[in-house]
């Protein structure tokens, strides 16, 4: 028995003492950050761009947490950056759901949170400020995309790829692109399921809505993700017809992989929703620290990208023009 | 040396406690904010999956097996999140909440027991039916509106230590249920047929000891243990979503084996699944004080239970041997 | 013709359930047995083959003796796929001499054709759980479970992609285009799995581990070690992608107008086949499923045929984790196979083996898989919400799974038989 | 006036009627013997009569008024407790709890009194004079030890009737000296018992009355005095005494030896036995007598590479050699029918034909494989050589009975046709025709130069049968007798030591 006991605290140990025990510094900006998990590319990459963040900045330091896309344990981690009393809290919320008490525990503690790419629904007094997209206005510009070059068609017919259920982006972005293309009726989404933001799945569900009627004849694909895109092309390949000629492809994120696709001419359009979230967060977190007031949101700048250039898809307030996709941007994009 | 003198069907529990004891140790002394007093969120953290740890150590102990938790979970959390969106007042909703997966943990009894369906593979459809009712009810996550209960709950009935530590009435819940539990395991005549058939089922019937009706009930407990988890779940993260808990029988089933619970049943403590849990929440608690990828609390959690089992392993083969001598 | 009755009872409920979905399909989804002969990447599609002007109800007898026939008289069950040319080759040619004027080439050959459509479809979506079910059955007929090949696949899937990459980054393109380099990931991958099978083996005959708790081990951490293995050489695990087109062939290549993985499904199957029936693996594996001890009386090294039977099974699952590789030539550790070890113990139990062990039916499990493919084709076909799919699928899997539960029958029929003798009082 | 009363009788399974109306009827403070052969019924009479089963036809009468029991439960209540014939108890829970379970004492709140609980077994087991720790698991007692709790167990309640099914079958002398005392000082009490067995002078020593079954139908009903065993025998099997006397007087003893065919020098497994040596030679039959647990199975198993000899070396053949797993002894042509059917031997699901092939194919690996046409002719043959009832060779092993799953599982070992073939306990639970038949049968093998060794708790078999007799005492070899010396009255002695 006392055997077993050494065996098990040999294990643990060594397991569990791989970091030094640190004590705290004051002029260095201990910070938590809470990531939703690594599902897709797009969120490999913001991890990617808040980790080379961190390198540039000597002054940071930073305990990262992959809930692996449960809220509990991101509530966990929360709530373990609380206990270590850290400077600055910053997650991206897994569902918009339920943080309403942690992040209360965390004003009691006083510590500022700082949410980023996704939002929470609860009292915007119990963060400081919310960094990311607008996946609402990612739907829109996808739709304006393809209202400024839609076919000449009496009818066109769009199959929806949409994320994870009852994800926040896939959602929004669905509200956002029906908001737009309600104004022009020919344009109508005949088919609509979800792929579940993975390339997998996103084949999968696409290889069967194109043996379906609807599947048959239809114009115009808009993939809540680039991943799924990515699944959708394959599958319209092997179907004989030409992605991006036959059927218009439009996805968000902009990720390399995507670009490339569109640059051959294999899809059209990529609304971007930039994962590079690294630099702008951790200038928010270091003026929060700091003490300095801070702007409740902040848009992440995102481009959108196609093979034609030049098309107004902004809105009133934020106009924005398409940029058309380069080998230079190509080689220039990080992710 | 004097761990040698607990009796051989101890030693699981012992083992368990002990790596627990290790491991918060080296917890303490390692990690800045990780302290004494870190016992309490582990409870605060956990207890939604130690109360259904209990309804699957039951299962198990019977000789069974229920894979249907994370679902339930899922299903009670948005239920309730739906019907106080509905403007029904929370009473209403755990009520019924509670009532629906007693009547499913009852539904899967007594298929298992009438038409003698293995039970991996029945609950195994239970898992996937109620995912699917919980979509069915709402796809996407709804946040759990407070109400006067709801409030009442919260803030009365739980306890505050000092001002970091307080302890939600759902610890509460979980500890009141445990005691319960080991009560109702140990020193009832239900309690005791459990273990019989999880023993030998064949005995037990010729025994006398009513089978069909002790295996439906304890599923049925099961069931109400599910659900009562998925309340404790809604209190703790204020959000219902059909896709909470995907995987989470397995958390459950790992915490019960940790526990030092035998898969074949008839063997274990309930008071040991509550180690278990403790075990698996501190493992993953560390790794995030710790930063480390989370792809190691998987491997970890994994090799700690390959070094239970082993254990496991010799005990029984060190029990048998001693019979055989005799 | 008592003992076929026999040997094939286990057959009739999966068969029966499969065929009640075709016709659903057949009646309420359009064009759902229409089979395309399409020509390999061009873009023109060469019209419908045959049946364009068929209602479904006349398609639907053609369609479903192609599912059905095999078990009845014991052909692999992927049969059908090769069944499929006699029933169209004669349109194709049709289409052929009518497609040759715009051909240049002319002349139709099968190299550059192959089927397409849902049937087809289905059968390429189920490769993944039609191999695990291979291997699952053999287990469970041990009377064992392994609940770990999700993350084996995930695993090996893994190994490939990261060896791919490397190669892709490492050795010039020409090189790759040429050589046969894409072997060796997969051999790789391969092995790899089967040291997964091996380890699992140990626990549970070496080692005398409860089945379920074994796999346990490595399906929890076996996901995390792909996750490492996608690390390698990164910061961070990652989705690694790759390009090669020999490897993407497994999976998305056509033989003789048949997909490739079907072809892989087929020979697993025949060698699985040949391997249980033709030698005595099959009996030794069915008693030592039944009652072990009395195996080890009878002379039968029961530990070396549980553990080979997960070995098998480890095989097949990484067979099965580099088909899912080469679908999209990207793996993702976090969700390759995720829960598939569930769909393959699905398949194998609706097909007719028992949990408990002892008899295994391998073409049951392989109906079995086609089964729930079906199912969440028709789903799909039926604009049903993905996320609400579990719910039929779970209806289904009670319904068969009580059907195949002798008690379930007899009651009924007691029911049935009390019924006419009442009638008869009266 | 009769305290149970059993009218026409009937039971049906799947076809096959098990039971065609059974009047029976059992007066309180009486012994009463339920004999026939395996499949004749007495199983399922009892399990009819404490409510496993329920009947197709006829009814139960307990106390003078009919009753339906549901479930053993029910007839507990009622007053008939059983005792089944393998022993059927918790191993992973406390002596108490097996004794008490289903009626442990209980506190005011309801809770499982645990002092009263053990107070109540340790009476219930004092009333059988045993002493133990019933705190302890009972999987830590010797089956002896087991089987007399179940008995206590049966006990505990205050019952009217007592059904014992067959509850010598793993007691020693002494173990069963002990019983047949409890059961007198029962009776005593005036308590009915039925009572079980195959062992015919049990019987004898305590039964008053004694019914006889013979396929599913009552034979009759006579007081034990009056009927002797002869007849008894005859009425069991239908056969005349004289055919007996016949079938017991056809077997001859083989006497031409061939030289050594399996020798082993102190073999013994630290624990388990201690070092034995003991050869035998070609048409030889040796017998290995000694009581329960004095080690003679384990010889056998240790001989067959069951469970693997730490010490001693063994030679087939004159050829050194080590089975230490099953696989060398088959290959090398030894074979074992180890003593407990259901769990060493029959693979249930499995067909007659593949049980019978299942040793040879082992032999013979996995690549080479016996064509379906071999199979088929070998079960047709051993089916007609050994008497097997059954439609045919596609039939499922379990729904034979025992005897007929015995002969299979004889089939399987001749089938590799064996140079060493040992039987532990090859009668055990199978009727006096069979028995009659096995004998004669390991008498023939020995003339066709096969070796035998024979185990047998019946010392008149082993003393009948055998050429040569090692006499083991706690798990030691104490002795052995050759030819003329073997009598009850040495072997006794030897084993008495």
């Amino acid at each position: 028995m006392n055997k077993f006991a050494t065996v098990i605290m040999a294990a643990a140990a060594a397991t569990l003492l791989v970091t030094a025990c640190s004590k705290k510094d004051p002029n260095k900006t201990y910070v938590g950050i809470s990531q939703v998990g690594a599902e897709s590319d797009w969120r490999r990459a913001s991890t990617k761009s808040i980790e080379d963040a961190v390198a540039q900045r000597p002054q940071i330091v930073m305990t990262f947490a992959d809930a692996m896309q449960k809220q509990e344990n991101q509530i966990k981690a929360i709530r373990s950056f609380i206990r270590k009393k850290v400077d600055v809290i910053s997650f991206s919320p897994v569902v918009s759901s339920g943080f309403e008490d942690i992040l209360k525990e965390a004003k009691k503690a006083n510590i500022p949170v700082v949410i980023f790419d996704r939002a929470v629904d609860t009292d915007p007094s119990l963060y400081v400020s919310l960094v990311g997209s607008d996946f609402t206005e990612e739907g829109r510009r996808a739709a304006r995309w393809l209202i400024a070059n839609k076919p000449a068609k009496d009818s066109i017919k769009v199959i929806e790829l949409s994320g994870t259920a009852g994800s926040a982006p896939a959602i929004e972005r669905q509200k956002g692109f029906a908001e737009i293309i309600e104004s022009t009726p020919e344009i109508k989404v005949v088919v609509s399921q979800s792929g579940n933001f993975t390339r997998v799945e996103g084949k999968k569900v696409m290889e069967n809505i194109l043996q379906t009627p609807e599947g048959k004849d239809f114009d115009v694909l808009f993939a809540h993700n680039d991943d799924m895109a990515l699944g959708a092309i394959e599958a319209i390949r092997d179907v004989g017809k030409v992605p991006g000629k036959d059927i218009i492809i439009i996805s968000v994120d902009g990720i390399k992989d995507m670009f490339q696709e569109i640059l051959k001419g294999n899809a059209n359009c990529t609304v971007e929703c930039n994962p590079l979230i690294g630099p702008t967060l951790f200038d928010v977190i270091e003026k929060v620290k700091k003490g300095e007031t801070v702007p409740p949101r902040i848009p992440s700048l995102e481009g959108v990208f196609d093979s034609i250039g030049g098309i107004e898809v902004g809105n009133e307030e934020t106009p924005v023009q398409t940029t058309k996709i380069t080998q230079e941007i190509i080689d220039g994009r990080a992710y | 040396m004097k761990t040698f003198k607990i009796p051989l069907r101890y030693v699981p529990i012992a083992a368990t406690i002990s790596v627990f004891c290790v491991v918060y140790l080296i917890g303490i002394i390692c990690y800045d904010g990780f302290g004494v007093l870190s016992i309490f969120d582990l409870l605060q953290d956990n207890s939604y999956l130690g109360i259904a740890a209990i309804g699957t150590a039951l299962v198990i102990l019977t000789g069974g097996i229920d894979l249907s938790v994370g679902s339930v979970i899922a299903f009670t959390t948005i239920l309730i999140a739906k019907i106080l969106v509905a403007g029904g007042n929370a009473f209403l909703a755990i009520s019924l909440a509670l009532a629906l997966g007693t009547l499913f943990g009852f539904c899967q009894g007594c298929l298992i027991h009438y038409f003698s369906l293995p039970p991996f593979l029945l609950t195994l459809a239970g898992m996937f039916f109620v995912r699917g009712c919980a979509f069915v009810v709402n796809v996407s996550d709804v946040p759990i509106k407070r109400d006067a209960v709801f409030d009442f709950v919260t803030d009365n009935l739980s306890i505050s230590i000092g001002s970091e530590i307080t302890i939600s009435f759902y610890v509460v819940v979980y500890i009141v249920l445990l005691i319960a539990a080991i009560i109702f395991s140990q020193r009832t005549r239900a309690g005791r047929n459990i273990y019989a058939i999880g023993d030998n089922e064949l005995a037990a019937t010729l025994m006398g000891i009513p089978v069909g009706r002790t295996k439906i009930m304890t599923y049925t407990i099961a069931g109400f243990c599910y659900a009562l988890g998925g309340v404790a779940f809604a209190f703790y993260l204020k959000s219902g979503y059909a896709s909470h808990c995907v995987g989470m029988e397995m958390e459950a089933i790992a915490a019960v084996v940790i526990g030092g619970t035998l898969l074949t049943g008839g063997v274990g403590y309930i008071f040991g699944s509550f180690f278990g849990v403790l075990v698996l929440g501190l493992i993953t608690a560390l790794i995030t004080y710790d930063g480390l990828d989370s792809c190691w609390s998987r491997i970890i959690v994994g090799l700690l239970m390959l070094v239970f089992i082993f254990m496991q392993n010799m005990i029984t083969k060190i029990s048998k041997s001693k019979s055989k001598s005799h | 013709m008592k003992k076929m009755s026999n040997k094939y009872r286990h057959l009739v409920w999966p068969l029966a359930s499969l065929a009640l979905l075709l016709l659903y399909n057949a009646f309420f989804t359009e064009d759902f047995f229409k089979v395309y002969v399409k020509k390999g990447n061009a873009s023109e599609q060469t019209q419908v083959v045959g049946k364009k002007d068929n209602t479904p109800a006349a398609q639907q007898p053609v369609a479903q003796p192609t599912e059905q026939q095999p078990p009845a008289e014991q052909q692999p069950v992927a049969q059908p796929t090769e069944q499929q040319p006699p029933a169209e080759q004669q349109p194709v040619a049709q289409t052929a001499e009518q497609s040759q004027p715009e051909e240049k080439d002319g002349g139709f050959s099968i190299f550059d054709y192959h089927f397409s459509g849902t049937p087809v479809l289905i059968l390429k979506q189920g490769s993944e759980v039609m191999l695990l079910a291979i291997g699952m059955t053999l287990v469970i007929a041990t009377g064992g479970i392994d609940i770990s090949v999700g993350a084996v696949m995930a695993i090996a899937g893994a190994v490939a992609a990261l060896l791919m990459d490397m190669f892709e980054h490492q050795l010039p393109a020409s090189a790759m285009e040429t050589g046969l380099y894409w072997l060796i990931p997969v051999f790789a991958a391969l092995l790899l799995a089967t040291l997964c099978g091996f380890w699992n083996g140990m626990l549970v005959a070496g080692c005398g581990i409860q089945p379920m708790v074994a796999t346990l081990v490595l399906m929890v951490s076996g996901r995390g070690m792909a996750q490492l293995i996608t690390s390698i050489g990164r910061s961070k695990p990652e989705q690694i992608t790759f390009q090669s087109e020999q490897l993407a062939f497994l999976r998305n290549g056509y033989v003789l107008m048949v997909p490739c993985c079907l072809w892989i499904v087929v020979i697993m199957y025949i060698i699985a086949g040949l391997l249980t029936r033709k030698t005595a693996l099959g009996l030794f594996i069915e008693s030592v499923g039944n009652n072990e001890h009395a195996s080890r009386y009878a002379g039968i090294e029961s530990r070396r045929i549980k553990w080979l039977a997960y070995i098998i099974c480890g095989f097949c699952a990484g067979m099965a984790g580099l088909l899912t590789l080469c679908d999209t030539k990207s793996i993702d550790a976090n969700n390759a196979g995720l829960y598939l070890e569930l769909d393959a113990i699905l398949a194998t139990v609706i097909g007719g083996t028992s949990m408990a062990g002892g008899r295994f039916f391998l073409s049951g499990s392989l109906i079995g898989a086609i089964l729930i493919q079906t199912l969440t084709a028709t789903m799909i076909a039926n604009k049903v919400d993905s996320s609400i799919i579990p719910l039929p699928k779970a209806l289904v899997v009670i319904i068969v799974c009580l059907l195949q539960s002798p008690v379930f029958r007899a009651k009924v029929f007691s029911l049935f038989a009390s019924k006419s003798a009442k009638g008869g009082v009266q | 006036m009769d305290l149970l009363q059993t009218k026409g009788i009937e039971k049906q399974f799947l076809g096959v009627k098990a039971l065609k109306g059974v009047d029976f009827s059992v007066k309180a403070g009486e012994i009463h013997a339920l004999m026939g052969e395996n499949g004749a019924g007495k199983s399922t009479l009892i399990k009819i009569i404490t409510g496993v089963y329920p009947a197709t036809a006829g009814s139960v009468y307990f106390n003078g008024k009919e009753c339906k029991f549901r479930s053993p439960l029910d007839a507990e209540h009622a007053g008939i407790s059983t005792v089944y014939q393998e022993v059927n108890l918790l191993p992973d829970l406390s002596v108490a709890e097996n004794i008490c379970i289903g009626r442990e004492p209980r506190t005011k709140l309801g809770f499982i009194n645990k002092k009263k609980l053990k107070e109540q077994a340790r009476k219930a087991l004092a009333r059988l004079d045993i002493d133990i720790n019933v705190g302890e698991n009972l999987s830590s007692y010797s089956i002896a030890i087991q089987q007399l709790v179940a008995i206590a167990r049966a006990l505990d309640v205050d019952c009217k009737m007592l059904i014992l099914d067959e509850p010598t079958s793993s007691l020693d002398e002494n173990e069963v000296k002990e019983l047949f005392s409890v059961m007198k000082k029962l009776r005593e009490e005036g308590m009915a018992i039925i009572f079980i067995t195959h062992f015919l002078d049990q019987v004898y020593e305590v039964s008053d009355r004694i019914t006889i079954l013979r396929d599913g139908q009552l034979v009759g009903s006579y007081d034990a005095k009056d009927l002797p065993r002869i007849e008894m025998v005859a009425k069991m099997i239908g056969k005349t005494p004289d055919q007996i006397n016949q079938m017991q007087a056809s077997i001859v003893k083989n006497t031409k030896f061939g030289d050594v065919v399996y020798e082993a020098k102190g073999i013994g497994c630290t624990g388990t036995i201690s070092p034995v040596d003991l050869n035998i030679r070609a048409g030889e039959q040796l017998g290995l007598a000694g009581l329960l647990g004095s080690g003679r199975s384990e010889v056998a198993q240790m001989i067959f590479g069951v469970d693997p000899h730490d010490s001693g070396a063994m030679t087939m053949d004159g050829r050194p050699v080590n089975f230490n797993r099953p696989q060398k002894a088959v290959k090398a042509k030894v074979a074992l029918i180890a003593e407990d059917r259901k769990v060493t031997g029959i693979i249930p699901d499995l067909t007659i034909r593949e049980n019978i092939i299942l040793a040879l194919q082992a032999s013979k690996g996995i690549w080479k494989t016996l064509s379906p046409k071999q199979q088929e002719e070998m079960t047709e043959k051993y089916i007609k050589l050994l008497r097997i009832k059954t439609p045919s060779g596609e039939q499922l092993i379990k729904h034979l009975s025992g005897g007929n799953q015995q002969k299979v599982l004889i089939a399987r070992w001749l089938a590799t046709s064996p140079k060493l073939l040992i039987l532990d306990e090859p009668t055990r639970g199978i009727d006096v025709g069979a028995k009659a038949e096995i004998e004669a049968l390991t008498q023939e093998l020995c003339g066709e130069g096969m070796a035998v060794i024979f185990i047998s708790s019946e010392l008149e078999e082993v003393v009948r049968d055998c050429d040569r007799v090692i006499v083991l005492r706690d798990r030691k070899k104490v002795g052995e007798i050759a030819g003329s010396d073997i009598s009850l009255k040495n072997i006794m002695k030897l084993i008495a030591g």
